[in-house]
């Protein structure tokens, strides 16, 4: 059977991609049914099974080495809608699953219905936006549908948002309607994308789309609008510098839990639809000047967000800016691994590295800022030193995330970067690796400015110190990053099944 | 018959348009609402026409949707208009 | 020329207006309106897709229609969720701005 | 031309006319409240014309009762909406 | 020229005409009427598309309660326009914009007009597949069968834009009425109004969504007409919105996409998989699932319009 035709029939295994997304689905309805205390008892039981879902998914596509596929109602594609799940989405699944399980269980003492009420509103809400949004993430990495994935894009922004104004302050309300105007737009420019794709291919599902494309005499001139607009809305909703201005305000003033899944696993959900964009639609169609853009965008991102981070006053401002800068790197993988270059798996592997790696290293690091903003009631960056002493184990694994961004030895990050630094070397474009060289300066520079104060013997006044628990899920996060440093070769040629079909 | 009809639904849109224009312009608020109250009805007639003139099966159910809906851009507009409980004297 | 095409013209300047609006003007509510104007120019779009693609009995191709729909029912849930989010930054703070320079200085 | 035709094509045009005749009176009108009333009466009837002129056109008996059912429907909107808009232009300007 | 093509012309001169007043006006409150009134002209625009579902759904979304929705922001949010000096544009800004929205508009129309005519479609395997579902309207059969899950989806978009509204509230709004604090006045002809219009509406609805199997219409409209009575009555004040913790509102809420998993996941068991109909009984069961998203989407539209609970448990003031 040719690839084509694999891609429009379920494959066994293929009922598992159901699983992933109906299973937070139902569990965010029951809760809000159930109400109070049990949102949360549904959402923390849910997360190990989920869990096990996207782990299962995993080995499976890794045993097959060819992606799985379920074909919604039977109704093959153009008509239906199928999902599928390649080495990308698997690694993703299975890093949303733990990130979302670390920020529900670190949540706990700060979402939990107090005694006294059958109910409160911060609580309900968050459980149940946390488990629409695992749902919303599930359901980008996995949908084959250009439409079926612009309403997961906009189930993931409308659980996102609120998640951000829980607290109701007027300066997180603010941040939270820039975030959704922003991401509204981004939007609705992919949906005019995939309606001028529909109306030169008569359909929407990724495989055919790429058939039609390649099948085609002559390609039409809409496909290039159509990718440009999917482009540009995707990346308002990544925050790709020179449109990240939502994020910052967005991602510091959400409560930590929140933050850390945000700048985790939300941005990434879009800059997957990126990638599924130029390496699966129209992988032929990247021409070398629109991929130098993304990469020029990129390393504007790093330098900028890196600069900003440095200047800094509070810790979760920090982080967000350093998302910004590493966010950059994920979008170096264009130039390097798409355009005339021959196939470069490297640059492949080292952007998914990228991803998986700063999901797990800024989940820690949030999640300990949110530590240390809740032992001392603030998180200026002044007034940090001797943090270190206080909260070791916070301070330990804040300082290995750090490691990851910067990209030193051992950590996933040094892995990524590694990866992108020799593919420059093997396609001749040295100039990328100045940009990723620098940007590891600055990241050091920024993690250096938090963490040799934060070490420095000095008496600070604890308010609470935080359970050795929540101090666990933090480091166990960083060191997940770590252990990405490690990865075996067989890791790395999971990340590629799916490529071989859409690549010749 | 049919391009009677069409005549007439452009005629009315036409009229419609013109008593748009002059309210929307206010000076004030009701003279707005009273502008979406207008459309409402020509809108209507205009769409019964067009349906009649083009043989579009299911038109009837639109325009009694649209005919259920009249009012409410008038009675959202009284309602915050009104003075909220706690506003009172 | 023929209702489609009109109306995918119409539907294109529909997208210009929308995008010139959330350019230029300030206030949030006007920038929902012009997000709306916005969505309804790409839905025409669809619109036009439809129309064209009227084959095997149909007028209009029943895909596109579709789409359109869920998404009218996605575009008005986003514009109810900024609309909340709006009032409540105006109860809470007493401005509707969205400039950053505004909020307090950390 | 059947005779159902001849009664569609005047209903419709004395509706059409009734249309016009509401928007002149709008322009010519001075204040809201007058406006207000000459728009509502005419347009009512402007439409009921409408509808009765294709009453012969309809498909099927349901067909015509639902145009009838339009046209008690907007009738009875437009009589709300200018009866709760006086009172707003009453509440704010109490008469003299 | 003929006369159609006048009108149609006509038309979208007057649908742009009106979107460019709701951009350039300079209230608050009238571009929200010039949005409604934008929003009744569009469903002309579907009609002329033969798209009569789609000008179903925008009558009664895209201008009723939308409408009503912005109306009543832009009422509650007088004298917050124009904004302050510093959120002026500079004309060389203005100019700029513009320059880059004819650009994207031009792009957009040479599309239109460079499109095939056919172009691709597939209405033919839409027509091919028709009989499987027991279905007559194409659309319905897309929306609940070819592509049921994104349907699914938006109802849980919905969901989630409810508890996004809510959780909006004030701390100890919570468990109170949704919506704001309630009117001073009952009007006489509002309330008549209220109690007259909502039986004929319910009939109208359960019409719209009932023929929907096989002509225009279905859950989607039937729903919004519904909820659009539910939001007169609720502005009439003649009853009053329910306490968001009430249970029942609650299983009211999540019925529709519920249901639609269940009947989804027995599909497991019983037909070709996830959201397959076993043969036959393919039509019963898609009226079944779209009762009960009727009454979800009647539940979910005013709520999204009212807004968060706003009145403090501790009693009336």
């Amino acid at each position: 059977m040719s690839a084509v035709a694999l891609a429009l029939a379920t494959n066994p295994g293929g009922y598992l991609l159901v699983l992933a997304i109906v299973l937070p689905v139902v569990g965010m309805l029951l809760s809000l049914v159930a109400g109070g205390r049990n949102a949360e008892r549904i959402a923390l039981a849910l997360m190990p099974a989920g869990l096990g879902i996207a782990l299962v998914i995993a080995f499976g596509v890794w045993r097959e080495q060819a992606p799985l596929v379920y074909i919604l109602g039977g109704w093959a594609p153009p008509l239906g809608i199928a999902l599928r799940a390649d080495g990308f989405s698997a690694v993703m699944l299975v890093t949303a699953a733990l990130v979302v399980a670390a920020a529900g269980y670190f949540a706990r003492p700060l979402f939990a219905t107090p005694p006294q009420r059958a109910e409160a509103r911060a609580p309900l809400a968050f459980w149940t936006l946390l488990q629409g949004l695992w749902a919303a993430l599930n359901m980008v990495f996995l949908g084959g549908d250009l439409f079926n994935l612009y309403v997961a894009l906009e189930l993931l922004t409308f659980a996102a948002v609120p998640l951000v104004c829980l607290d109701g302050r007027p300066e997180t309300l603010r941040a939270a309607l820039r975030y959704l105007l922003f991401a509204l737009i981004g939007s609705v420019f992919y949906l005019l994308g995939a309606a001028l794709l529909y109306g030169s291919y008569g359909t929407l599902d990724i495989v055919l789309l790429a058939e039609g494309i390649r099948a085609a005499p002559v390609v039409a001139p809409a496909t290039f609008a159509a990718g440009g607009l999917m482009t540009a809305g995707l990346l308002a909703k990544t925050a790709l510098f020179p449109l990240h201005l939502w994020l910052p305000p967005a991602h510091a003033n959400a409560p930590a839990p929140a933050s850390a899944v945000l700048s985790a696993l939300v941005v990434k959900g879009s800059f997957f639809l990126v990638v599924r964009l130029w390496f699966d639609v129209m992988p032929g169609l990247a021409s070398d000047a629109a991929m130098g853009l993304l990469g020029a965008l990129g390393s504007g991102a790093i330098l900028f967000g890196s600069v900003l981070a440095l200047r800094q006053r509070r810790l979760k401002l920090l982080i967000a800016y350093s998302t910004i800068a590493q966010v950059g790197y994920l979008f170096l993988m264009f130039p390097l691994a798409a355009g005339s270059e021959p196939w470069n798996g490297q640059a492949w592997n080292g952007g998914v590295m990228q991803a998986l790696s700063h999901a797990f290293a800024k989940a820690s690091m949030f999640l300990a800022a949110g530590l240390v903003a809740e032992s001392l009631g603030h998180d200026r960056i002044a007034d940090l030193r001797g943090i270190g002493h206080a909260m070791p184990m916070t301070l330990f694994a804040f300082g290995l995330g750090g490691l990851s961004l910067m990209g030193l030895p051992p950590s996933g990050g040094f892995t990524a970067k590694w990866l992108l630094l020799q593919a420059t070397v093997e396609g001749g474009q040295w100039f990328w690796a100045a940009i990723v060289l620098c940007g590891g300066l600055l990241a050091g520079g920024y993690v250096y400015r938090v963490v040799a104060p934060a070490l420095a013997a000095s008496p600070l006044d604890v308010r609470a110190s935080p359970s050795r628990g929540r101090e666990g899920i933090v480091l166990a996060l960083a060191i997940a990053a770590l252990l990405l440093g490690f990865a075996p070769p067989g890791f790395l040629g999971l990340l590629q099944v799916g490529r071989a079909a859409i690549v010749p | 018959m049919t391009d009677f009809l069409l005549a007439a639904a452009g005629l009315i849109l036409l009229t419609v348009a013109v008593g748009l224009a002059r309210i929307l312009r206010g000076p004030e608020n009701v003279d707005r609402t009273m502008a979406a109250q207008l459309l409402g009805t020509g809108g209507i007639a205009t769409l019964l026409l067009v349906a009649a003139a083009t043989g579009v099966r299911g038109a009837e159910d639109v325009a009694l949707g649209l005919a259920l809906l009249a009012a409410f851009a008038s009675v959202a507009f009284v309602n915050s208009a009104a003075p909220r409980q706690d506003d009172d004297p | 020329m023929t209702a489609a095409t009109l109306a995918g013209l119409t539907g294109a300047a529909l997208v210009g207006l929308g995008v010139y609006g959330l350019l230029v003007l300030a206030h949030p509510l006007r920038k929902l309106l012009c997000f709306n104007l916005l969505g309804s120019g790409v839905f025409l779009m669809f619109g036009i897709l439809a129309r064209k693609g009227g084959a095997a009995g149909f007028a209009a191709d029943p895909v596109p229609q579709a789409l359109v729909i869920t998404g009218i029912v996605v575009a008005f849930s986003a514009t109810a969720l900024a609309v909340a989010l709006l009032l409540r930054l105006f109860e809470t703070s007493g401005t509707v701005t969205l400039n950053p320079d505004e909020q307090r200085p950390e | 031309m059947s005779a159902a035709d001849v009664f569609t094509v005047v209903a419709v045009s004395a509706g059409a006319f009734f249309f016009l005749a509401g928007s002149v009176g709008l322009l010519r009108f001075p204040d809201s409240l007058t406006r207000l009333h000459a728009l509502t009466k005419a347009d009512n009837l402007g439409l009921g014309l409408v509808v009765l002129g294709l009453l012969p056109q309809a498909s099927g008996l349901l067909g015509g009762l639902k145009l009838l059912g339009v046209w008690v429907l907007v009738q009875l909107s437009s009589a709300t909406a200018a009866q709760v808009i006086a009172q707003a232009l009453g509440r704010r300007r109490p008469p003299p | 020229m003929t006369v159609i093509e006048i009108l149609d012309i006509g038309l979208a001169v007057l649908v742009l005409g009106v979107a460019a007043w709701t951009i350039a006006a300079r209230e608050l409150f009238a571009a929200a009427v010039g949005y409604v009134a934008y929003g009744l002209l569009l469903s002309l625009v579907w009609v002329r598309l033969f798209a009569l579902d789609v000008a179903l759904t925008e009558a009664a979304i895209g201008s009723g309660v939308t409408g009503v929705l912005l109306i009543t922001a832009a009422m509650r949010l007088r004298g917050t326009d124009p904004p302050q000096a510093s959120e002026q544009l500079r004309p060389m800004v203005r100019v700029a914009a513009a320059t880059l929205c004819i650009a994207i508009a031009g792009v957009l129309a040479a599309g239109v007009l460079m499109m095939a005519d056919p172009g691709p479609t597939l209405a033919p395997d839409v027509a091919r597949h028709l009989g499987e579902t027991g279905l007559g309207n194409p659309v319905t059969a897309v929306l609940m069968a070819f592509r049921a899950f994104d349907t699914m989806l938006e109802k849980v978009v919905l969901i989630l834009a409810v508890i996004g509204v809510w959780s909006l509230a004030a701390d100890d709004a919570w468990g109170s009425v949704a919506g704001p604090r309630p009117l001073a006045h009952h009007q006489g002809p509002l309330t008549f109004f209220a109690q007259l219009l909502p039986p004929v509406g319910i009939v109208v609805a359960v019409h719209i969504a009932w023929v929907g199997a096989n002509e225009p219409g279905g859950a989607f409209q039937g729903g919004a007409l519904l909820a659009a009575m539910a939001m007169i009555v609720l502005m009439a004040r003649v009853v009053q919105a329910p306490a968001v913790d009430r249970r029942w509102l609650r299983v009211v809420l999540v019925a529709g996409p519920a249901m639609f998993l269940l009947i989804g996941m027995i599909g497991f068991a019983v037909a070709a998989g996830f959201l397959a109909y076993p043969d036959g009984i393919a039509k019963p069961l898609i009226l079944f699932i779209e009762a009960f998203m009727v009454l979800s989407i009647a539940a979910v539209l005013p709520l999204l319009v009212i807004g968060p609970p706003n009145r403090p448990q501790a009693g009336p003031p």
